[in-house]
């Protein structure tokens, strides 16, 4: 078992700091805020490393930042061995909403990367099935940002009131 | 050949849609077709404006197992607001917990059997499922969807025969236990239908985010109240029942269906504890703030429910509604997994394989 | 009755009108299409097990919409999944019935108000005769929602058919729609 | 088939119901009701419902009327012109039965009341004629109207007390100026004034 700091020392000393950062708030849990091209290696090294072995993906979830104007993704690993978790973040500009997809490393991130599309519009590279899950294929925009306005009428039947 | 199963399938597991690649009556291929019952729990979640209105959208969520939900959601605002919460209610709320297990795992066997043609195991489960929602509605007022946890603490006290009540209802349900193993368990039928069907290996199951049932049937001993407790489950001795491939191979159907049984007795041990160690006395309603205003800061608060491991990531933004919350549901995650395991299978024992895993579409679509 | 006076006289032959006898069997054996959706649905099939079991009043589940006389839309009623239930509707034979179970497939319910993927009633797609109110409702208001629903079939009459059929509620739909824009 | 042959002599499980009904326990949630003579229209509870289905409309009463109390001692200050509930939109989540401060609004365990039409299913609780909240909305006019003149009045009252002060004042300043030097801006009241 390991502490998120433990953790972070652990990854910084296979990346360097560059790529890495460790941020926490007043409350809640700490995380470790990864660079968008760089989150498959660590994934890949955070799975396979024998004192980490974190080898589940919990969630994974997206977030929308509209005065940063940027696009988040969090992912929270745990590892059934160690019996510790850790969250890794990402975060993207909006224009541009890349991630690549790390659905070779935890086959579940699939679907939730399928519904982070879907909610928040991040795209993920490298995707097997990258299509809406929730939503109809043909649905205007992402519910989940700060900034959606509902469509009224989705193939001829009103969706309000 | 494809073929499609739902969005309207007979066996009632909700509105779930299964378009299968077919070779004669081998399953190549399924794309499950999920959606159906989308009810932007999520979008609702932020659209409140305070963190207490959350929690009857919770309910409805996995409907079927709602205490559990709310559960979940009170301790994740909780540890945001760093609220101790009084004794008596965390006894209150791990009794309410585990009988809505065995109501959710009586539902699941029920309908479980119910899609392997046998009725009869139904209408035992339900008999026993309505003296759960008694107690429930004698507590609460509602059968369904309690909205019955308020967060730090309860919205109301329980009602004064609730002792009682539950202490005679764990009397009857250990001999109907015993007999839903003479209808069900050992029927030759039965083991025919689930044995070495649907084979969920360990590793297969770790790396799709398996939990719960689901991932303990494939002999994996992981449990959220053991592994990482929460609330008071600390203070209980219970086991973690496992598949073992007794009448097929590990992590196969008729495993995850006797997990859910065996669940069902560790519940009532740690319903005994509870009724013998908790205190009589103390209101319920004394640590309910009256304005819920969370630091600024974010968590992910994972609880285990019938179903597995329910997850919520909440994002405070200093104001009085959540900025963003996620619910990581287990019924999601699980039928993620379905393609995994049901390659290779005919298409008759895919009603056992989504039996099996013991979906809740209003968990995976929320 | 005349001629037919003395014939039957002591013969055990009860006669009423076509049209009563008519709505007696249709009342008596509503067969329902299984239509859960969502939480409602556990209620329906609470309703169909043991405690208060339907088959007492010749309630039936059906899993197909041909054999079905009644259609409960029992729970939450998405976009995705409103044209499957017009194909539906539209599949049963008739008469055909429909009891909208609970507060969503009524009016959207709890999501009336920010769910942008629910449709604000059932009604908006299909003829609603019965509305049953509740979150779910308890197995016994179902179960009077179908004693209304007999009433409602007792008082029918063959020649003014039951009601409107599906096109012209849809125009009238799109109407009301015209107007409110 | 051991289990049949002991399930069958056993007690019957299930509930007769249009000739038995089981009796709802107490604080059982089935439909609101609420008594409106006790109600304050403090929207306390449309406030505290997160589906919005509590819609009240007051107006507040004129000072010549006493309403009179609730049973529980609070005075009633308004006229409740609207007070619909609409139970098709409800989800019976008991949220708007505890903030209420006179205890008028709770559940009833009545739920025998399905519709053939859902506007039916809006009920309404305010006890006034559509007459009387026409009356009861045209006398809160008047006498807010009648208030804002007052309040008008009072305004203008005050702003010519302060205007005469301010003038005296610099009635004060300019001959205190006066005696120190002769050629001051002249300006400056002028500004002030305006």
């Amino acid at each position: 078992m390991k502490t998120p700091e433990e953790i972070f020392e652990h990854l910084t000393s296979q990346f360097g700091e560059d790529e890495l950062s460790f941020e926490s708030r007043d409350i809640g849990q700490p995380w470790i805020a990864v660079q968008a091209s760089k989150i498959r290696e660590v994934s890949k090294f955070l799975r396979d490393e024998p004192d980490l072995l974190f080898n589940t993906l919990m969630c994974l979830s997206g977030v929308h930042y509209p005065k940063e104007e940027e696009l988040g993704v969090a992912y929270h690993l745990n590892s059934t061995r160690h019996n510790h978790s850790i969250a890794l973040k990402v975060r993207v500009p909006e224009n541009e909403p890349n991630v690549p997809s790390v659905e070779s490393i935890w086959k579940t991130a699939n679907w939730h990367e399928r519904e982070a599309w879907d909610m928040t519009g991040v795209v993920f590279d490298d995707h097997p099935n990258h299509k809406r899950i929730l939503l109809p294929e043909d649905w205007e925009g992402h519910p989940l940002r700060k900034d959606y306005v509902q469509q009224e009428f989705y193939q001829g039947i009103p969706t309000g009131e | 050949m494809t073929i499609n199963m739902g969005p309207q399938h007979p066996s009632t597991h909700g509105v779930l849609r299964l378009e299968l690649d077919l070779d004669g009556e081998v399953i190549k291929n399924t794309r499950p077709n999920i959606g159906y019952l989308h009810r932007c729990f999520e979008k609702y979640a932020e659209k409140m404006d305070d963190y207490s209105k959350v929690v009857p959208y919770t309910d409805r969520m996995d409907y079927v197992s709602a205490m559990n939900q709310e559960h979940g959601y009170v301790i994740a605002v909780e540890r945001m607001l760093e609220l101790e919460v009084p004794e008596r209610v965390e006894y209150i709320r791990v009794i309410l917990a585990e009988l809505q297990r065995i109501a959710s795992h009586l539902l699941g066997i029920g309908t479980f059997g119910l899609d392997l043609g046998a009725f009869t195991p139904f209408l035992y489960c339900f008999t026993e499922r309505e003296k759960i929602l008694d107690i429930f509605e004698r507590t609460s007022g509602a059968r369904l969807l309690y909205n019955y946890f308020a967060i730090g603490g309860l919205i109301k006290d329980v009602h004064p025969d609730f002792k009682k009540d539950t202490a005679e209802f764990t009397k009857t349900l250990r001999p109907v236990i015993k007999e839903l193993n003479d209808l069900l368990s050992t029927n030759q039928i039965f083991i025919k239908r689930t044995a070495n069907i649907g084979v969920l290996p360990e590793k297969v199951a770790l790396n799709y985010g398996a939990s719960g049932p689901v991932l303990r049937g494939s002999g994996v001993e992981w449990d959220l109240r053991k592994n990482d407790p929460y609330s008071i489950y600390d203070r209980f001795e219970f086991d973690i029942p496992t598949g073992m491939g007794e009448v097929g191979t590990i992590g196969d159907c008729w495993d995850r269906y006797i997990v859910r049984v065996r669940e069902m007795e560790q519940s009532l041990r740690i319903i005994e504890q509870a009724l013998d160690s908790m205190p009589d006395e103390g209101d319920v309603t004394e640590a309910v703030p009256k304005r819920i205003r969370p630091k600024e800061g974010e968590l992910y608060a994972r609880t285990e429910t019938p179903r597995g491991e329910l997850g919520y990531y909440i994002i405070s933004d200093k104001s009085a509604s959540p900025y963003r919350v996620k619910a990581r549901a287990p019924s999601f995650v699980h039928l993620g997994l379905l393609p995994a395991i049901s390659k290779g299978a005919l298409i008759a024992d895919m009603v056992a394989i989504v039996g099996s895993i013991d979906i809740v579409l209003g968990e995976v679509d929320r | 009755m005349g001629m037919l006076d003395k014939k039957y006289h002591d013969s055990n032959i009860i006669i009423v009108s076509l049209e009563k006898a008519l709505n007696w069997a249709r009342k008596n054996s509503l067969w329902y299409e299984q239509f859960g959706l969502a939480c409602c649905a556990i209620e329906m099939m609470a309703t169909a097990a043991s405690r208060y079991d339907f088959d007492r009043f010749g309630i039936l589940p059906r899993s197909s919409p041909r054999q079905a006389d009644v259609m409960i839309v029992a729970g939450t009623v998405t976009l995705k999944m409103a044209s499957r239930i017009e194909r539906l509707y539209e599949q049963m034979s008739e008469p055909r019935y429909v009891i909208s179970m609970g507060s969503c497939s009524n009016c959207g319910g709890p999501y009336w108000e920010h769910g942008y993927h629910v449709l604000k009633g059932v009604d908006k797609v299909i003829p609603v005769d019965v509305y049953v109110p509740g979150c779910p409702p308890r197995p016994e208001a179902l179960l009077e929602g179908f004693l209304k629903l007999q009433e409602k079939i007792t008082g029918e009459t063959i020649i003014g058919e039951k009601d409107k059929d599906l096109e012209a509620v849809k125009a009238e739909i799109i109407d009301s729609n015209k107007d409110e824009d | 088939m051991g289990v049949t042959i002991r399930h069958f002599f056993g007690p019957s499980v299930t509930l007769q119901y249009p000739k038995e009904r089981m009796e709802l326990p107490k604080g059982a949630r089935a439909k609101l009701y609420v008594n409106i003579d006790d109600c304050i229209g403090c929207n306390l509870c449309a406030r505290a419902c997160p589906v919005n289905c509590i819609d009240i409309e007051t107006v507040k009463a004129t000072d010549d009327v006493d309403l009179g109390k609730t049973s529980t001692g609070n005075p009633k200050r308004f006229w409740l012109t609207r007070f619909n509930i609409d139970m098709a939109k409800c989800m019976y989540c008991d949220m708007c039965v505890h903030p209420c401060p006179t205890n008028c609004i709770y559940m009833v365990p009545e739920y025998e009341y399905s519709d053939v039409d859902r506007s039916n299913l809006v009920f309404h609780f305010s006890n006034l004629t559509p007459d009387m909240v026409a009356e009861v909305k045209e006398k809160a006019e008047e006498e807010a109207e009648q208030k804002k003149r007052e309040r008008e009045e009072m305004k203008r009252k005050k702003a010519e007390a302060r205007k005469k002060k301010e003038e005296e004042k610099k009635k004060q300043a300019s001959t205190k100026k006066n005696d120190k030097s002769d050629d001051d801006k002249p300006s400056t009241p002028g500004k002030k004034d305006s």
